[in-house]
């Protein structure tokens, strides 16, 4: 038993730490680290300058073109790009449609897409959620019918993150009626170019577009996209949800997030008293802190117990990632007080509008709070992450 | 002991209930869809405030020898938990609370009887919009810390200074304005309250959206000259006055969110009741189920201490009232934070788009928990006054 | 609407109060509001006193020999016996059995028990909960066979509060077997002195005896026992539901117990000062006196919108007066620090043996932690109340 | 990084269930029950904890050139953790924390080589019960307030003063006293510690049980004289010793707290899984499921802070040790009330009887909140280290 990070692993993190600090560029992580707005161009440069490095994929097996990166280093290089303020990696090609194409994708798909992928040529997004099927997600409609060598592709998606920037995306889809509701879905890779598709924001709450509706109309989609055998679309993804969730505990980013409330601490006062000063305050700051101590851990642990991908146990580190996500900036709301409740939208603009209403760091402030509240809704709600384990873990 | 509004009351809340109504048909919404905002629907602030001042609105808590409080409804707190809980369901953006609650209390207290009656006749015809500007950038735990200073040179003052969210004040017409005439910026004695014209020279407002919906502003003060008259009360002691109608603006936010949450338990438990997932309507999963439950205790108890605050902020004994209004403050808001995450958590995704109105709730409800005062603030201000109240019972 | 109390109202507080100050025997003051144990002879006392005074039954209506109280009289009466240190009324006769002898028994019934309630001549015990039916008290299997005029009754119930003291014992029993569970049960009263009973004990995990098993082995109970119509019992238990709940907001007690966690906080030390000014425990205080507030306020809506017993609301009443109880024990133990652990059962007797163990107010308080414990799980567990709440009030 | 035990690890866990089993089947009660208590069998603690020794317990942390830690396995926190899991799992009450832990760190540190040889040979046989007194009646933030008194008088010391909750301290043979030499309440330096036998003339033992079921003592001091080589260490800098000490035992108890819960949780599901109502077993019903899962994520929280605390509470650099192991204290006393509550409320009626296993984990779960610091002073402890720290890396 050792909690050290072995000579290599710190070896590795100083690798990272180096590369970050000369390559990162200084705007985007200004940006990341204010909490302004990204564009795609944001998120695209620096997954390019990654890519460059190969470090895009640095942990995926090395017979795909990655590099067999341990968890620990992963954990460290998660860590590292979020500290210095680098955008999260856009999860849905890298981490959630890859692993599937890996284990079930053809020859064809591993080389192309996957290739695609590791070169950051293509940007995914995910189609499961319909209207009528959120956490139900068995219940989906959309349909595939058979014609010749393609698939013909009709109905809804929703929910469907950034598809406003996608050129890809891989969606579940009905091909047939079966006994039960799992059966007969089918897991495709679409063009998001192809006719037939169009796309429809929808605003949230804070304002924002992050999220859309995708029509399909009779959208034709080769079989050779189809992963995997068809009707078996819903045990690929299962395979893929196990993925999905063990990023967001998000633990890099949170202690970022941690380090940015104790700066706001020191800059905000009270009577003319720093806030970290306040004892309420900083015994919240310290609380979260520990909070977020023991998910680090409990990652840890959770990676470092299995090279395959982390089960129901995921599930834990979604919950109590995102109630940290949630609290941090329920906290910086408190710490505000009266800055909590501007809402100026062009604070999301670099440049800082904001100015004239209160400190700048709150002027995005109200529109997080406010966003945040998705993470508990998102990847599976957390109701249904604590129905997999009680089911799953705990034999319920 | 009695908690039944009077006939009066009654129809008062059914009066406002209809007219909101009334209006969102013809805006072609829901009344509670939280679609009222003047700027979604190009209508004027002013016309629309005319409405409700002909409802007996705007100067529903002035005298009647004002030509306020008509019809034997208006004139006290009761009155104004009636109006707020109605403006709360429908998610009204009017300055009620600003004007018709906070406004027309300073304004009634003013010495200069002309003025009063000026002012207080506009107030309730519809005609005046007021704003209080008493926060300052530099947040305090007392909720009084004066910084702006005003400074007297021969018969005139000269403000600066800047105060911060200032809600509703960029529409106002009339600013108030708490200024230290003397002492240091904590200090009880020394402030005193200055009726500015909007227009003044010297008065910069940035207005910008609150997250809600409502409008703010920071106001700047630089040497803006008033005369001496323009000092509403005795000079440098216009705490008390300002704590009142603070007071009362908070006793009135505790009534609004009772509003706001009585629509959003409706809208949540009607989702709940109709979205089928896994074969059955949500609402059979019992996980929600005492997550709704929890609403409904969030109401009940939000309920009980706006009647609290409501009924206890003109007290005679100033330090019963405050104790009362702060613990209400203490008890709302963090109902209020509750209610509207959980609110959101049960509709799901859904409850995340601008599109649905439980989100415009559960943004109302950050308002109200933010606006007047912070949990924490009210927690001290309760906690201080306790000790008070103990050393002066145990003396 | 007016939140003072009446001239009238204020007269009657003085009026008890004045009683209370000169009746209550300073002994079993003492022992309440040290929280000592209090003996089957300290309830009768103070209830015997009451009784005298015609106050055990002021909340009766007249017809019965009652004062007809307000509902706001009963809430003054509460708090202010609470206050002082009264004992609480034991309910099960009281406040349970009776209301349903008053609506559902017979002319004899009326004069007998009702009598003997009202004079204090009986302990009564609820037998309702059996160890397969706790929560779901419609599965309930104790059998009552009729066998000329009399009802044979063999069977268990368990959780009975007080059984070692009781005269008298309200039992739901199946008479029938229907086709729905609710069917086929009645409502019989039961000497505890009939051959064939017998009582077990049951320790809880504070050590102390409270509750009890009661067998009942064909004993014989005059069919003129039964209340109301047979088989109907299902519709009696539901209707003394309702009252019982209402009691168990607890404020006057919880009132005196926040008083009482101001003393020690003025008491106990940390560092030479006195917790009340340790800002963090001044703080739970503060809240939790405001939560109570909140509750008061609730409970005097809920009693003047109605002279009926409350319905469904009064879970409401339960959940957050019941989570009040919990909060301030939990509190106490906090203040009490490393004198939370010291569990000396002797210091349940008058007298403070649990002198030489830290400040001796802290003696009884492990103990009292662990009990309150139960307070959200009997009476409808606090599960139970939800989902009374959810299905009668929200329809879900 | 590495979270695997080694073989001898995972063997010494196994020996310890497997022991715990075996004298449970002589007692006839199930092991994991909570009947371990001596009194409850009439067995004697000396014969108890000699068992124990035999297998290796007492010694555990006790360097092999004394007699402890053999055949590979010992003499580091690592192996306390896979010990102290163990013990919670079957709820021991043998001193394996004050002796085992604290008691063999302290002696351990002992200057006087003779001495120290001697007591850690009996220790490691099984012979030498010992406890450290430390905390006084009247609380302190910092877990370091020492008012009991060392008078220097010639070549004696003389002590005065009151020890409470010295938890196993009514068994022990040796009691290791922290008293002052000189300085003032809450000086870190001018702490010595002092070697007494429990004989002592003027040492008295108030003995009692703690709500688990261990046993604790208050001890008075009245003139206790004791020779100048009594005592332990440097004078007056003791303070880094007992709180290494009692780091690594808070340690023990955060890996002792996730035993108790492995357990505790095993019982609740089983109940769960068995208990019908309403037609089905009552972990059908989704709010009981969800309050399990809470359950769980408690356990894999408090699991993950009993490595960091056990694997970092020897760390070289003491303020890291310290803040890793007040940090779990934070994180599992929160776990620990959390999870005794809920055990409980998920058992029902059944959960509150003595009679069930269910209560006697529940009250062990308390017990090791409030041991050795309360989750308030622990916070305190770890934000005034952080703050430490932030001083010396911005310098």
């Amino acid at each position: 038993m050792d909690l050290e990070y072995s000579a290599d692993e710190m070896a590795f993190r100083e690798i990272v730490r180096t590369f970050v600090r000369a390559e990162l560029p200084a705007d985007i992580a200004g940006r990341v680290l204010d909490h302004r707005r990204l564009s795609r161009d944001d998120h695209v440069r620096w997954q390019d300058i990654l890519a460059r490095k190969g470090w895009l994929t640095g942990h995926w097996p090395r017979r795909f073109g990655g590099l067999d990166w341990t968890p620990v280093q992963c954990h460290l290089f998660d860590e590292e790009t979020a500290a210095a303020g680098a955008p999260r990696l856009i999860p849905f090609g890298l981490n959630m449609v890859a692993p599937v194409i890996m284990a079930f994708g053809s020859p064809w798909q591993q080389s192309h897409y996957l290739e695609r992928i590791r070169q950051n040529l293509d940007w995914w997004c995910q189609g499961y959620s319909e209207p009528g099927s959120g956490s139900d997600l068995a219940s989906l409609r959309t349909s595939a019918v058979r014609d010749g060598d393609h698939y013909v592709v009709s109905g809804q998606k929703t929910w469907t993150t950034y598809a406003q920037h996608a050129d890809m995306i891989f969606c579940l889809v009905r091909t047939a009626q079966g006994a039960r509701r799992q059966e007969g879905i089918s897991f495709l890779l679409i063009d998001m170019h192809s006719p037939g598709i169009t796309v429809r924001p929808i605003i949230l709450l804070d304002g924002e577009h992050e999220v859309n509706e995708v029509f399909f109309d009779a959208v034709r989609v080769p079989v050779e996209n189809r992963v995997g055998e068809e009707g078996r679309g819903w045990t690929y993804a299962k395979y893929l949800l196990g993925h999905e969730r063990t990023n967001i505990a998000g633990v890099g980013a949170s202690k970022r997030e941690v380090r940015s409330l104790r700066e706001l601490a020191e800059q905000l006062r009270r009577d003319g008293q720093p806030l970290a000063r306040v004892e309420s305050i900083a015994r919240r700051i310290a609380e979260i802190e520990i909070d977020l101590m023991a998910l680090e851990m409990t990652v840890l642990r959770v990676l470092s117990a299995r090279t395959e991908a982390p089960g129901p146990e995921a599930s834990i580190l979604k919950l109590r990632g995102t109630e940290i996500q949630q609290a941090i900036t329920e906290l910086a709301m408190d710490m505000a007080g009266q800055f909590a409740l501007p809402f100026v939208p062009q604070a999301f603009e670099s440049g800082g509008v904001g100015e004239g209403v209160g400190p700048s760091a709150l002027a995005p402030l109200a529109a997080r709070y406010l966003n945040m509240r998705k993470v508990s809704i998102y990847g599976g709600s957390n109701e249904i992450q604590k129905n997999i384990i009680a089911q799953t873990i705990l034999g319920l | 002991m009695n908690f039944t509004l009077t006939e009066e009351q009654s129809l008062l809340g059914d009066a406002i209930d209809r007219f909101n109504a009334d209006r969102s048909r013809r805006r072609g919404v829901d009344a509670s869809e939280g679609r009222g905002r003047p700027e979604a629907t190009g209508e004027s602030m002013r016309a629309l405030w005319a409405g409700l001042a002909e409802l007996g609105l705007a100067g529903l808590l002035v005298p009647e020898t004002y030509g306020g409080s008509q019809a034997g409804v208006g004139g006290s707190m009761a009155d104004v938990m009636v109006m707020m809980q109605a403006a709360g369901r429908a998610l009204m953006v009017e300055p009620l609370v600003a004007t018709a609650v906070i406004g027309a209390t300073l304004l009634e207290a003013d010495t200069d009887l002309t003025r009063r009656a000026q002012y207080l006749d506009r107030l309730v015809g519809g005609d005046l919009l007021v704003a209080l500007a008493h926060a300052e950038p530099d947040a305090s735990a007392s909720m009084f810390r004066v910084t702006t200073r005003a400074q007297a040179q021969g018969d005139v003052y000269v403000l600066d200074g800047r105060k911060s969210v200032v809600l509703d004040g960029g529409d106002a017409d009339l600013l108030l304005v708490s200024a230290r005439v003397s002492g240091s910026a904590d200090e009880a004695h020394g402030v005193s309250l200055f009726v500015i014209d909007a227009s003044a020279p010297g008065v910069v407002r940035r207005d910008y959206a609150t997250l809600d919906g409502h409008r703010a502003c920071e106001l700047m003060l630089d040497a803006v000259r008033l005369p001496a008259s323009a000092m509403l009360g005795a000079p440098g002691e216009a705490r008390a006055l300002i704590e009142h109608a603070l007071d009362r603006g908070s006793a009135a936010l505790c009534a609004e969110a009772v509003g706001v949450m009585e629509t959003l338990l409706a809208h949540t438990t009607e989702y709940l009741r109709t979205r089928q997932q896994f074969g059955q309507v949500i609402g059979r999963f019992q996980v929600l189920q005492h997550k709704a439950v929890d609403l409904l205790v969030h109401l009940e108890q939000s309920r009980s201490m706006a009647y609290l605050a409501c009924l206890r902020a003109d007290a005679p004994d100033r330090d019963e009232a405050a104790r009362a209004v702060s613990a209400a403050r203490v008890s709302m808001a963090r109902s209020a934070r509750a209610f509207a995450q959980t609110a959101i958590q049960l509709h799901g995704g859904i409850g995340m788009t601008d599109e649905l109105p439980a989100s415009h709730h559960a943004r109302r409800l950050s308002l109200i928990e933010f606006w007047l005062g912070t949990r924490e603030q009210h927690l001290d201000r309760y906690m201080a006054l306790a000790a008070r109240d103990e050393a002066t019972s145990s003396a």
